[in-house]
């Protein structure tokens, strides 16, 4: 049934000054990518990333109005959720990186977890040192961690994308999983191909039901939120709106 | 033998009686062209608003129960201006494109059926009915007689194209309703849109969970109601009818089309089975219109009138 | 925690909020007291017209889809004399009995409730809404404001007991159709009844096939519709409410509460949950209450219009 | 789902002047019993017993209007089938006996077929010796057949619970199964309470949904398309309305 299932905050934790994860009372199986719609009662709904199953949690960082008003919500208060919807991230060799900007390390360290078994290299940018959150959680699962920022402030001065060139002139990877800023992930996108590189990344498109009828999700003639959000190389290569538009909530083109 | 399931509609040509309904998916022409791919026989876009409109709050879209859907999307759209350049070359697209039109009044809806004129719409629809979107439909007096007379007029004073005018099932002289759009100059009756509206209340928080509040009811449950409508509008009118309204199978669409309609929307439907669903439909039609031993599917447009 | 689940309504006490809806089993004293027993807190009987009428020709109740029924019974019973005899002696009925009554016109409605005095109703359900009776209902044009008001005064002038008055989802403005009824005397609003009217059209024989053809929407899908209607009717109107329409379970009950309705009918979800239905409905209500912290089921009554 | 099922006459039986069965091309399983609604496409819906369950078959007998109707229908013509709906007949011991009268010999045939493997003897009722059908499909299954007729053109002259009467004198049975006009079943409820014998009756009232809501098929506080139509002797036993009145299609009471 597609419709909010209302779940009571177990626990909140602060993940930086920006970011909060919230548990529920409630265990899920999600893959790695999958998202969940999550509703303010009375006030709107948006996507989220399914960030821990067991229990239940999400992890939101502050945007806009939504976001501010999630960021509010303490234990014992209700949010609703639907899903897990779309597809996910899938394991593919044994050697994999993950390249992750900003927020778009939420659905990744979560891949990390489940993905732990394998040899994990995480590339994590952020603008700044504050921004920066679940390197702890990822250090679990990865064997080794690059960290880098816009200003330096922490780990390497730079963007992630130079990283993971470095990376891939020395070594090989079966995969290469990436979330962030669509424009990175393009980057990415673009110098795995350089390189040989399989590759798997999960857009971001303005989301309305989630389930795949209103269309309102797009890329092309894929709607992201049910033939998506994940998409390998080859999928990728059709796209043409991919790190070149996306559509507001009227659908309305925005230009990166 | 060969079962023939092209149709015609208004002077278009249909390969088989399938439409896109308007609203679902119909944001930009490369879903609307995998829509061709998945099968169906004609699509038509979202509603298309003078300006742009970024539509109702989250919830947008529900399930009310299992056999049916509430939506206020409040019909989100980038606008004319916005949908011109979506679709401004559609000289390859492989089966007509049917443009969805809304206003607030008569005059909103002929200018807007004035300048898509560029566009290479096959068809223009003109939505009189939509129960959930404030000054537009039913909540702006669009259901009526009178009203659909004035605005089915004032449109067909602009343009040539075949036109459809989308009706509710809400109203119960649908006939009469259905008259006045003739009388004005429609070519086809689109019935129907959404019912209700609707509302699911989260017992947990107390609180209405779609974003408006409420929202039109569309899915398998739709059905019988939209049944009866283009019974109802088979008897009153002589233009053909697209029935809309829960269609999930081909058997659901032999029986829409029974009760007179000359194709078939689906909107909802596409949640139970995926896109492929109008190549699956049109196979099931065939297979019945073999078994039963028509040659043709036009052979069976509102057969249940016969005595 | 011991949970109280009485409601008052219109100055009735019931044990539980659960009503048995008018026209599903109500033919004799025997049967109701056999859904007392299985404990509902109040139960309707059938429609009691003037006239002995055998109703429209079978089949006058189809199942539509999974969700839903169509009924187009043609208000068949055995007439006001029959009535009276059926139901001379309630003194020892459990609960209260409703007594339903439907007429062509005021004056036929009047006349019914003068002369059902005798009888011990513990209240009087005027049904102006009836889908698919010609002569009666929407099709008597009794859904709108000017006859509600007409017919519930006619009632009024004729009657001390609790007047409930039975509206029709099909109507857009029923907060006004409700007002009128309040306006006029009316002490409760019975909301919904059936929706539509449907078809279903058999494709083998291309035939509709309930005897009158349509029929009014019953069951688990009309209760996204019902619901609107309730909260929309406690928006304009002071007196309380039954909501009706698609009650299956306890959280449907739960959430019609909380839309505004005081108390529940309940009809067609006897046919997939057999007449126990009441009995479970209310443990489920109570389950619902106790672990939501409610002491009484009063208190969700209207709660999803708070802010 | 309560919907007619159209099905294509597959072969029409005379039985006798007034009465045929209708074949269809279709298997079903029911208890001998149970009933269908039968719907002639367009005009009217009645219930008729299940004859024959593999192929499925009705057994028609002339009375009014949609029975006439119905025995006109032939070959290839398509009839709409719900059900079968209530319970059945069951089992008892293994001595048994039947009375039918008139066509209360059809779901008493079909349960003679169903319960072969006991020993049966069969009283058959008919006004006179056209109106005799299924006495040979009977004589397959039991053991002793004993025709009465109200005139003697066949078999003995009297009635079947005369019949009744004396075998009890003489005999055990373990059950008694009854089905035909509702005096008569009350004869043989009563006769069998004399001789401390169990009884099951198939009662009759005018259905329309068949399904247990409309409320038109009501004895007592028992629906007769859902709670019966087999009812035992304790059942039966309780009901003060079996023997004295029915109802019409309105809901008006109507004497025996
Ligand atoms: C599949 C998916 C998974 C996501 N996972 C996470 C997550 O785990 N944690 C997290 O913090 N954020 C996640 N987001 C992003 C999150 O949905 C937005 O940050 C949030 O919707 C912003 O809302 P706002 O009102 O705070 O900001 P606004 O000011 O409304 O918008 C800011 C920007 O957020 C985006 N946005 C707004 N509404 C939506 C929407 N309905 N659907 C998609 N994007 C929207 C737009 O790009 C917009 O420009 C995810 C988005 C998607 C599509
Ligand atoms: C459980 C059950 C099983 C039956 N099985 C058989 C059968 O196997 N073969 C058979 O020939 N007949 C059977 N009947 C009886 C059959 O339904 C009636 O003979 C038939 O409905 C008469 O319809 P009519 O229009 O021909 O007669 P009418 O003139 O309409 O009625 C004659 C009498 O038939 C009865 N009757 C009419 N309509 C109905 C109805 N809707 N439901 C119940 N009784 C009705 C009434 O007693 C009425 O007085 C069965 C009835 C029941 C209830
Ligand atoms: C999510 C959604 C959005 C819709 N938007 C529109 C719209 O913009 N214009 C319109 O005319 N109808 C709209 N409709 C109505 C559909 O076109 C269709 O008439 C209705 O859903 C019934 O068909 P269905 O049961 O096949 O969905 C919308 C329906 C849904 C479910
Ligand atoms: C078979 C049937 C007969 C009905 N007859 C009546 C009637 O006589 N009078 C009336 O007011 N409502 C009648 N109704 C409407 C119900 O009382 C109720 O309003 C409606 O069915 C919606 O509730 P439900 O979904 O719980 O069935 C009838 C409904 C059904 C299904
Ligand atoms: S969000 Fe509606 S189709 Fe993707
Ligand atoms: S026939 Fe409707 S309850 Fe038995």
């Amino acid at each position: 049934m597609e419709i909010p299932e209302v779940l009571e905050i177990k626990s909140v934790i602060k993940e930086n000054y920006k970011t909060k994860t919230f548990f529920f009372n409630k265990k899920i199986e999600a893959e790695p990518g999958q998202f969940l719609m999550v509703w303010i009662p009375g006030i709107d709904e948006k996507p989220f990333a399914v960030s821990f199953e067991n229990p239940l949690g999400i992890t939101v960082g502050r945007v806009g109005s939504f976001t501010t008003q999630l960021l509010k919500m303490k234990k014992g208060d209700k949010l609703g959720i639907r899903g897990p919807y779309g597809n996910g991230f899938k394991l593919k060799g044994k050697e994999i990186c993950l390249v992750a900007g900003g927020r778009g390390i939420i659905p990744l360290a979560f891949l990390a977890e489940k993905f732990k078994k394998v040899d994990i290299t995480a590339i994590v940018g952020a603008n700044t040192k504050d921004d920066l959150f679940f390197v702890k959680r990822l250090k679990k699962y990865c064997f080794r961690i690059i960290v880098v920022t816009d200003d330096g402030s922490s780990g390497i001065k730079g963007f992630p994308t130079d990283s993971l060139k470095d990376l891939l002139e020395k070594e090989k990877f079966d995969c290469v999983y990436t979330c962030g800023p669509e424009i990175m992930m393009k980057k990415v996108f673009d110098i795995c191909e350089n390189y040989n590189t399989e590759c798997q990344a999960s857009l971001e498109r303005y989301m309305k039901c989630g389930f795949g009828l209103c269309g309102q999700c797009c890329i092309d003639d894929i709607r992201i939120c049910k033939d998506g959000p994940v998409f390998n190389s080859k999928q990728l290569s059709k796209l043409t709106e991919f790190g070149v538009f996306e559509r507001d909530k009227s659908g309305k083109k925005v230009y990166f | 033998m060969s079962i023939k399931l092209d149709v015609e509609l208004a002077g278009l040509r249909l390969r088989n009686p399938t439409i896109l309904a308007s609203g679902i998916l119909g944001i930009s022409k490369k879903i609307l062209e995998r829509v061709a791919k998945s099968g169906a026989g004609a699509v038509t876009t979202k509603s298309i608003t003078v300006k742009p409109r970024g539509g109702h709050n989250n919830p947008i879209f529900i399930q009310s129960t299992k056999e049916t859907f509430l939506n206020a999307v409040g019909y989100s759209n980038p606008g004319l201006k916005a949908a011109k350049k979506e679709f401004e070359d559609l000289s390859d697209f492989p089966i007509p494109v049917i443009g969805s039109l809304v206003g607030e009044d008569a005059e909103e809806f002929a200018y807007l059926a004035e300048n898509i004129k560029e566009i290479g719409f096959k068809a223009i629809e003109i939505v009189l009915s939509c129960p959930h979107t404030p000054g537009y439909g039913l909540l702006g007096g669009h259901g009526t007689p009178e009203a659909t007379k004035e605005i089915t007029s004032a449109v067909r004073k602009k343009t040539k194209l075949p036109l459809f005018v989308k009706l509710s099932p809400n109203v119960m002289n649908l006939g009469e309703v259905a008259k006045a759009a003739e009388k004005a100059g429609a070519d086809a009756i689109t019935a129907v849109n959404t019912l209700g509206p609707g509302m699911v209340i989260d017992v947990e928080t107390a609180k209405p969970i779609l974003g408006f509040k409420v929202g039109g009811l569309s899915g398998p449950a739709l059905k019988p109601i939209a049944m009866r409508c283009v019974y109802d509008i088979y008897k009153a009118v002589k233009i053909p009818i697209i029935g809309v309204g829960g269609i999930i199978t081909g058997k659901d669409a032999v029986e829409m089309m029974m009760a007179g309609a000359s194709a078939v929307g689906i909107g909802t439907g596409v949640y139970y089975r995926g896109m492929n669903i109008f190549k699956e439909v049109c196979d099931e039609i065939e297979e019945f219109l073999e078994s039963h031993g028509y040659s043709n599917v036009k052979k069976i447009i509102g057969l249940a009138h016969r005595d």
